[in-house]
């Protein structure tokens, strides 16, 4: 009860804290700062269309890069946690509705995710969330099998190699331009096309394949664990 | 290229590695050492670049820019040489514990790699949000290890650990939004633009967060329980690579925080540092107290941030968090805390160099960074600078307890942790090197004493004392083990030390030689509590003397302040008056010769430092020198009155070279010529004869193996030489004229008396009669009385010991036929001091002469020589040759006696004495410090019952402290 | 632990102021202060103003190391025995020994106990007799000149014959101490 | 020369008159108990018996030298002490020193005899010895107290002057001059001839004579003249210091035989102190009256 | 204040609402599941600030294909779009870790996870 009330003040009194520091309550008036540049300059350094792509992949790249390794680690810290502990080994058989639809939707899900991967320069989308589509299929697919699936070599390998590819990618441009993760290692062609603004597709299929994976690790280590005991 | 390498080349291996691990995980282990060390040779590479080893201009860097563009579009990654020098030590770190990752969790290669380039970017990193993404990353590559090393208290350590980081993401990100609302950017300059509002609140938010993250003292709650719980493998990576990162992260934002007057963040650390390190005091598991440490290093690091600027800034964050890092990493791979490891004296050793490492004791790294930074400090902030040294001092006495409990499992097998053993080599050759990077700021001309004559008998006193402790060093008993080297290493410290012409000279020849003593201590058997006590009074004077020589600038001069601390720690150091407890239990617990070498070498260090202070303060007279007498002559009685109470040989020495100091006290703090005279004629006298004691009791000790008065007596008949030289010394210290002894108490009552101070000198007069219970009671105690037949077996001591003492036993003999030979040559040299009072004593060939006494001690010699000699002789030439009889050959009533160790009358010896006392309130040091121990044990539950243990609890001590900066800043600004 | 010599013989050196020696000793009779028997209580008197036996020079010690005469008061006890030798022979030379009472001399009314001796001089040299059964405090002061006497006359030599009869009486104090655990020698 | 021959008819005249006062005190003793006491002569007797007794015995090296410390520390306090006044060559040593040397060689004796005692290896010598020593400590703080009060109050340490300040009449002497710190002083010379109510150190009852319970014969006979020596330096030492000192030897017999009688009277009519009782009274009566004199010193 | 200013803010002070109701269920509530869900809501709060802080209204997606001057900015995207993911990540490990522990000490209870206390 005491914790409760002393959490509820705590709470107050934060919102008094981080409303007290608001300076005005006017509608900022435009973009302001790097918001700006990017809008002015994004198309023409990066070659991509959409600016967001441009900003996670080109211009803060290194952050997508370290997001990357956010997932990477975290799912390779929940497998291995996973496995260290002796887990309940029979998950409870799916339903015919979610087996049966299982066998059907996957290979759609999978090329509407291959779709947003590839096209995350040019329309809304990109890797994470392509990535996370792909990955949902896994799970109907994990979901509508009784098996317990194996952290599967392919996946491993999926992870380990889109892993390594964007690394190299970063020293190709660190390399070429002396810049890590550099986008015009390829040419940055014309803004609007599927080949264009130089890898940012590249690594957002790479984006796309690791996330995909990732999640997909993360999922069969949760059922392989989620079951009766 | 190389920059791109140095970092990114442990994120490539993670990835290579996840996929190798389920195949083999010799390759996995492979692919991590290769490319580890290819990463430590690309930041070697890059450090040599940025020349960052002679730790000149560590701000100096290299951009590594990435993405598209420049700052502020894109991200850049500053390599500064500073960090590169982390980046140094957490490769090596990373690499040291591999193996041991490899033998309980092989899987978490991936994670370990990444831990390492969460840490690597975020030293690196200038963005605010990708320093969040790196915060990310090291979260939870921590998480998941410590998760998945198996471990006791894992799982809680790994829920606690992300519960503050889950609090730690939703207050980073609103500071993101509200500073990229406010400017426009992310860089850590933008920082700088923020203003009003938005600015306290970035503040009030990126400080919580980072008082959080680097477990400073309010919040630290967590990182106590994750030290704790964490397994120590995962435990020490951390502490070396994400606590370090951390760290210096910190150190990089906490300036550029737009907090106006950042001395805030030097009262949060000082404060922080003595709360914490008094709930320290409490702290039990070895895991929680490198936690405490930990702690004590982030409250030092936002006092440096409070306090210093620049280069200087940097320089003293870089040594002080890496090589602190290094040190915890060590002991972490030593100190299991969840297996009692087991120790062999290498262990224990290799084990003391990170405590000492952690207590800033020279020439370890950390020292450096300390002296320096305690300097600034004491110029410009001395009420932080008593906090600080303060909380560090409470540090060092839970650090060495810590210590001396871990070596007390000293034995048996394999102590070899290839780790540890070498994190600790790094640290040496650290040391080392940034020794000789200080080197210039050392000082061997002597300046502190002007006198030559007076440096002169320092030097060789020292110098004299260490050899004749040398030749004895391989007799030792039991389970002892090799002290050789720390004794050598101790005595030629000493030997210099009146070399030294500045304070930080001084103070590292004196902290070099006390805790080279202290490991030499630690060699003995259970020695483990005698070697605390040693290491706690050596490091509380050594923080005095550091707190003296700081405040008066480095020198030794004025009165006032400095000059009362400096004071100060040479009677801590002597042991004077209460703190003699260290004595006490030190030199039983201490090894063969090394009693010898404190007790009759050592101690005479304190004597330089304060003659030291006596010359530059006021030319000769020492602040409040009578006080000093008074504190000198209560110690001579009371502590002649414990010597003669005590039970154990030893014991009753340490007790009885305490109360003998007290003598160079009386006079010392005289300030005339004769007191000083008396003083430093006593303090060669007392080495000679304490040192001939001590050998001999060291030979006693070799050949029965027992200390205790219980277990001795009646070893005149198997060690007649031993008892011959100990008769000397003892008839020497009584002050019984024809040998050395009396010049001393001649000359210091002469002084005093001269300068009228008659209740000082009843006092020592007292003091000197009640010697005579403990000189007869050693003598009678050990050599004479009835020889147990346990000590049957028992020859004469060995030659190494036995000679030394003959050699000292002729010096009493020549200094007490002849003292003119010694008082010739003191005495100019003496009288050329100026601030001296009174007059010179006169000599006239054998004759001494003062104002009112005259001492002829060739001619008193000759008389008690000459009539001893004529009745020796007479009864050894005339009539019946007496018959020797066996020491039960006793007139007991007609009865046989039962056994010689029945009517060997020394327990309880002085029973009469004690019972005629019996009226004075029973208070004796042990129990003042045991209730010192106990307020600050008192105080340290008070402090440490904020941290409940409850995750949440420590999440609303993040929210609170957030809403008191808010309501402090509102205030203040 | 114990002495192990064997007591050398006196031997027959002239002694060069023996006589003033003699006459020395005969005023300076110490006396162990050791009660063997019920006679130890007429010893008392001779403190005291009455008796004041200290004109002549005779003194209590309380240890036979610095005592020159022995009192045997009265019947001896085998089991004190034992202690009486040990006693004696820690008493340096010339020592005397005085016995009082008829126990000493025959057993007295003791004579067929079973753990009283009868004939002292069988186990220790006596050098005076003193009879009565107590002797009173004059008889013993009258026991004691005879002593002086005889020690200046020279002839006080029960010391000189118990060492060269040692055997003679070891074996006769071993047949009434049969758990002989005394150290052979002691002086 | 003279100087020798003076040092040796010091010593035989201190050894004969140490005797033969110990023969007067134990007739005196005696005449005050109703007896008739021994002869006057009779220390001479014993002590000669004692020395030409035919055999004796020792337990080591400490215990045969242990009376030659004692008679060696007896003469060096005797011939600190300048004898009689005016006539220097019975000054012997004593310009080689001052009173702390003689303060200090005091012990010489003592500290001999305790190490003699303790390897005696009879409990009850050491007993004695501890009982002693911790009786020693207590007296020697008020004699001392006293003797720096005098020295300090006449500006000398040196015998000579001490006693050369107390020649302008008797209302000189010392003991008039500082009377408390004489009281103190005299005090603290009752245990220091273990006189009664300080005798605990020689308890012929429970602990056999104490220290030299296992001496004999030869060793006994010199540690007798030894403590006859050390007596007579003590009078000579007290006299000097607290009564004028001695002008001549007539002078010198009278006050030492005056001054020798004060513990032999005390000591017959009181009873024992234990070795605490003792010690405190020695701590606190004899110690505070030598203080005030101390501290009338001081200002 | 006009009405798209109320409706700029009011999305401010929901998403702050999310936020601190996240703040007060991790301070309150006991089952670490629980806490673990408050952990999440406060994260969404926080995430839709960063959106908030690029957010104009009336304005469109950052994608090139109309006029510079009708677009939001991209960069709070960007990062919402990274800090999304982290949150996952956070999230399924501390889901693994809080099951795990609560099955090691018997009960989901945080409070009963106090063995590391002093």
């Amino acid at each position: 009860m005491i914790r409760t009330i002393v959490g509820l003040i705590i709470v107050l009194a934060l919102s008094v804290v981080v409303i007290s520091s608001v300076p005005d309550y006017s509608l900022p008036s435009g973009l302001q700062g790097v918001g700006q540049d990017y809008t002015e300059r994004g198309v023409n350094d990066t070659g991509s269309v959409n600016l967001v792509t441009a900003v996670v992949v080109a211009y803060r790249g290194l952050d997508t890069l370290g997001e990357v390794v956010v997932l990477f680690s975290a799912s390779t810290a929940v497998v291995l946690v996973l496995t260290l502990v002796p887990m309940g080994a029979n998950p409870t058989p799916s339903s015919s509705i979610v087996a049966f639809t299982s066998g059907v939707l996957p290979g759609s899900i999978v090329l509407f995710g291959i779709y947003i991967i590839t096209h995350g320069h040019l329309s809304p989308g990109g890797g994470f969330p392509g990535g996370a589509v792909v990955a949902s299929a896994f799970l109907l697919v994990m979901l509508g099998s009784n098996k317990i699936p194996g952290k599967s070599k392919l996946l491993a390998s999926i992870e380990s190699l889109a892993g390594v590819t964007f690394g190299l990618l970063g020293f190709w441009g660190m390399m070429m331009f002396g810049q890590f993760l550099n986008n015009m290692v390829l040419p940055a062609g014309s803004p609007g096309k599927l080949f264009s603004a130089g890898i940012i597709p590249l690594i957002s299929l790479v984006i796309g394949a690791k996330v995909a994976s990732e999640l997909s690790g993360v999922f069969s280590s949760y059922r392989k664990a989620g079951g009766d005991e | 290229m190389v920059k791109a390498l140095a970092v990114f080349l442990p994120l490539l291996g993670a990835f290579v590695n996840a996929w190798l691990p389920s195949k083999s995980p010799r390759a996995s282990r492979f692919v991590s050492y290769v490319v580890l060390v290819a990463g430590l040779l690309a930041s070697v590479v890059l450090s040599i670049r940025l020349d960052a080893w002679d730790l000149k201009n560590l701000s100096d860097s290299v951009i590594l820019s990435t993405g598209v563009g420049a700052p502020p579009l894109s991200i850049n990654l500053e390599i500064t040489a500073g960090g590169i020098l982390a980046a140094v030590a957490m490769y090596a770190a990373t690499i040291f514990s591999l193996h041991r990752f490899a033998r309980t969790t092989p899987k978490s290669q991936p994670l370990i790699l990444a831990l390492l380039t969460a840490s690597l970017g975020l030293i690196y990193s200038t963005d605010i949000f990708n320093s969040f993404v790196f915060l990310e990353i090291g979260s939870i590559s921590t998480i998941g290890l410590t998760a998945a090393c198996k471990c006791g208290s894992r799982w809680e350590a790994a829920i606690k650990a992300a519960l503050v980081s889950g609090l730690v993401t939703i207050l980073y990100l609103l500071a993101v939004a509200t500073l990229y609302r406010s400017t426009g950017m992310l860089t850590l300059e933008a920082l700088g633009l923020l203003s009003g509002g938005s600015a306290i609140l970035v503040s009030i938010l990126l400080l919580t967060v980072i008082v959080t993250e680097i477990k400073a003292f309010p919040l630290a709650g967590w990182g106590l329980d994750f030290y704790q719980g964490a397994s120590s493998v995962v435990a020490g990576l951390y502490s070396a690579t994400w606590s370090l990162a951390v760290l210096l992260w910190a150190a990089k934002v906490l300036p550029l925080l737009p907090i106006g007057n950042p001395i805030i963040y030097a009262w949060i650390g000082a404060a922080g540092l003595v709360f914490s390190q008094l709930a320290g005091l409490r702290a039990s598991s070895s895991g929680r107290i490198m936690g405490y440490s930990t702690s004590a290093y982030a409250s030092l690091l936002l006092v440096a941030a409070g306090t210093t600027t620049g280069s200087f800034y940097t320089q003293t964050v870089i040594v002080l968090m890496v090589f602190s890092s290094l040190a915890k990493f060590s002991l972490f791979m030593l100190g299991n805390p969840e297996k009692s490891d087991k120790w062999s004296g290498f262990g224990t050793i290799i084990f003391l160099v990170p405590v000492l490492l952690l207590a800033g004791i020279p020439p370890l790294p950390v020292f450096w960074a300390k002296f320096a930074f305690l300097a600034h400090l004491a110029s410009n902030f001395p009420v932080i600078f008593y906090t600080v040294l303060t909380g560090l001092m409470l540090e060092a006495v839970y650090l060495f307890r810590f210590w001396s409990q871990r070596s007390e499992r000293t034995n048996e097998t394999n102590p070899y942790k290839p780790s540890a053993v070498s994190a600790v080599l790094i640290i040496l050759l650290a040391g080392i090197w940034i020794t000789k990077l200080s080197w210039g700021a050392l000082d061997f001309s002597g300046a502190i004493i002007a006198s030559s004559a007076l440096r002169n008998v320092f030097h060789s006193l020292f110098a004299i004392g260490t050899l004749l402790c040398l030749p004895g060093v391989f007799k030792r008993i039991g389970r002892e083990k090799n002290y050789w080297f720390w004794l050598l290493i101790s005595g030629a410290a000493l030997t210099i030390l009146p070399a030294a012409g500045n304070g930080i000279t001084f103070y590292l020849l004196w902290e070099f030689s006390a805790f080279a003593a202290v490991i030499a201590v630690s060699k003995g058997v259970r020695a483990s509590r005698g070697t605390f006590w040693f290491a706690v009074f050596a490091s509380l004077s050594g923080y005095l003397l550091l707190a003296g020589i700081l405040l008066s600038g480095g020198s030794f001069a004025i009165a006032g302040l400095p000059a009362v601390l400096l004071t100060l720690a040479a009677l801590v150091k002597m042991g004077q008056f209460g703190t003699h407890l260290w004595n006490v239990k030190a030199y039983p617990a201490a090894p063969g010769t090394i009693p010898a070498f404190l007790s009759g070498t050592s101690s005479k260090a304190s004597v330089l430092l304060l003659v030291a202070v006596a010359l530059s303060s006021t030319g000769g007279s020492l602040p409040w020198g009578r006080v000093i007498a008074w504190i000198g002559a209560l110690t001579a009685l009371t502590g002649a009155v414990l010597a003669a109470m005590a039970p154990d040989y030893k014991k009753m020495l340490a007790h009885a070279s305490v109360s003998q100091l007290g003598y160079i006290l009386m006079g010392l703090g005289l300030a005339s010529i004769l007191g000083w005279t008396a003083a430093f004629y006593h303090t060669i006298h007392h080495l000679i004869f304490k040192m001939a004691l001590f050998l001999g009791a060291a030979g006693v000790l070799y050949r029965t193996g027992t200390s205790e008065f219980n277990n001795l007596g009646g070893l005149v008949k198997k060690m007649p030489w031993t008892f011959a030289f100990t008769l000397i010394s003892v008839i020497s210290f009584a002050s019984i004229p024809p040998l050395a002894g009396f010049g001393s108490k001649w000359l210091l009552y002469n002084g005093l008396v001269e300068q009228g101070w008659l209740p000082v000198m009843i006092v020592g007069m007292f003091a000197s009669v009640v010697a005579f219970l403990y000189s007869f009671r050693l003598l009678h105690g050990v050599f004479l009385g009835q020889l147990s037949p346990r000590n049957a077996h028992a020859k004469e001591a060995p030659l190494p010991l036995l000679i030394p003492q003959a050699i000292l036993a002729v010096a009493i003999m020549v200094l007490g036929f002849k003292p003119t030979l010694l008082l010739n040559f003191l005495v100019p040299a003496i009288d050329a001091i100026p601030g001296l009072s009174g007059l010179a004593p006169i000599i006239q060939g054998d004759m001494v002469l003062t104002t009112m006494g005259t001492w002829n001690a060739w001619m008193v010699g000759l008389m008690v020589m000459g009539i001893f000699g004529f009745a020796f002789v007479f009864y050894w030439i005339s009539g019946h040759k007496p018959k020797y009889v066996g020491q039960l050959d006793i007139g007991f009533a007609g009865e046989i006696p039962p056994s010689a160790d029945e009517i060997h009358y020394s327990n309880n010896f002085f029973r009469p004495y004690k019972r005629a006392l019996a009226f004075l309130p029973n208070i004796n040091a042990e129990k003042i410090f045991s209730g010192v121990n106990k307020t600050f044990g008192m105080l340290g539950d008070a402090v440490r019952a904020l941290f409940t243990g409850d995750g949440r609890t420590y999440l609303a001590h993040s929210l609170l402290f957030l809403l008191l900066l808010f309501v402090f800043l509102n205030g203040g600004m | 632990m114990y002495c192990n010599q064997r007591p050398e013989k006196p031997g027959n050196k002239i002694e060069v102021f023996e006589k003033i020696t003699n006459m020395a000793r005969a005023n300076s009779l110490w006396v162990t202060a050791y009660g063997t028997g019920c006679g130890a209580i007429e010893l008392r008197p001779l403190h005291t103003s009455r008796f004041d036996m200290e004109r002549f020079g005779i003194a209590m010690r309380p240890t036979p190391r610095q005592a020159d005469v022995l009192i045997i008061s009265g019947y001896l006890a085998t089991k004190t025995l034992k202690r009486v030798i040990r006693v004696y022979e820690q008493i340096q030379d010339p020592k005397y020994i005085v016995a009082l009472g008829s126990c000493t001399i025959n057993g007295g009314m003791y004579f067929d106990s079973y753990n009283t001796l009868n004939v002292l001089d069988k186990y220790l040299p006596v050098d005076v007799y003193v009879m009565g059964c107590m002797p009173r405090p004059e008889a013993i002061i009258d026991g004691f000149s005879l002593l002086m006497r005889k020690i200046k006359d020279g002839r006080a030599q029960g010391w000189k014959h118990y060492k060269e009869n040692l055997d003679y009486y070891r074996e006769n104090q071993k047949k009434i101490i049969t758990d002989w655990d005394l150290p052979d020698y002691n002086w | 020369m003279s100087n020798i021959i003076s040092i040796v008819v010091t010593i035989a005249a201190s050894l004969i008159w140490g005797l033969l006062l110990g023969g007067i005190s134990r007739t005196v003793t005696a005449r005050i108990h109703g007896r008739m006491g021994p002869r006057v002569t009779q220390n001479f007797i014993d002590v000669w018996k004692l020395f030409r007794k035919k055999t004796s015995i020792h337990h080591g090296g400490m215990f045969w030298m242990a009376p030659m410390f004692r008679i060696t520390g007896a003469i060096c306090v005797l011939l600190m002490v300048p004898i009689v006044i005016g006539n220097s060559v019975t000054w012997n040593m004593s310009f080689a020193g001052d009173v702390f040397l003689l303060i200090y060689i005091m012990f010489f004796g003592c500290l001999g005899m305790a190490l003699g005692a303790g390897n005696s290896g009879h409990p009850y010598a050491v007993i004695a010895v501890s009982r002693g020593l911790a009786q020693m400590s207590s007296y020697e703080l008020s004699f001392s107290i006293a003797v720096v009060a005098i020295a300090v109050g006449l500006h000398t340490f040196r015998i000579e002057g001490i006693v050369a300040a107390q020649q302008a009449g008797i209302s000189s002497w010392n003991i008039f001059r500082f009377p408390f710190a004489s009281a103190g002083a005299l005090l603290a010379f009752l245990p220091m001839q273990m006189a009664y109510p300080f005798g605990i150190v020689l308890a012929p009852q429970e602990i056999p004579i104490g220290p030299p319970t296992e001496y004999s014969s030869r060793f006994l006979s010199l540690m007798f003249s030894g403590r006859a020596l050390f007596g007579v330096a003590k009078l000579v030492l007290f006299v000097s210091l607290l009564f004028g000192g001695a002008s001549s030897w007539l002078s010198l017999f009278v006050k030492t035989f005056l001054l020798y009688m004060y513990p032999v009277v005390v000591s017959s009519v009181f009873p024992r102190f234990r070795t605490e009782q003792s010690i405190r009274f020695l701590w606190f009566v004899p110690t505070t009256l030598a203080l005030v004199d101390l501290v009338r010193v001081m200002l | 204040m006009n009405a798209q200013s109320l409706f700029y803010w009011s999305l401010a002070v929901t998403a702050l609402g999310l936020v601190l109701i996240g703040l007060w269920g991790v301070l309150t509530r006991k089952n670490i599941l629980r806490i673990a869900l408050a952990f999440t809501l406060a994260d969404t709060g926080v995430n839709l600030i960063l959106v908030w802080s690029g957010f104009l209204p009336g304005r469109s997606a950052p994608i090139v294909d109309s006029s510079v001057s009708s677009m939001v900015d991209p960069l709070p995207q960007a990062l919402v779009l990274t800090s999304i993911v982290i949150g996952v990540a956070v999230a399924a490990l501390f889901v693994v870790v809080g099951v795990l522990a609560a099955r090691k000490s018997g009960s989901a209870d945080v409070r009963r996870m106090k063995e590391l206390k002093w």
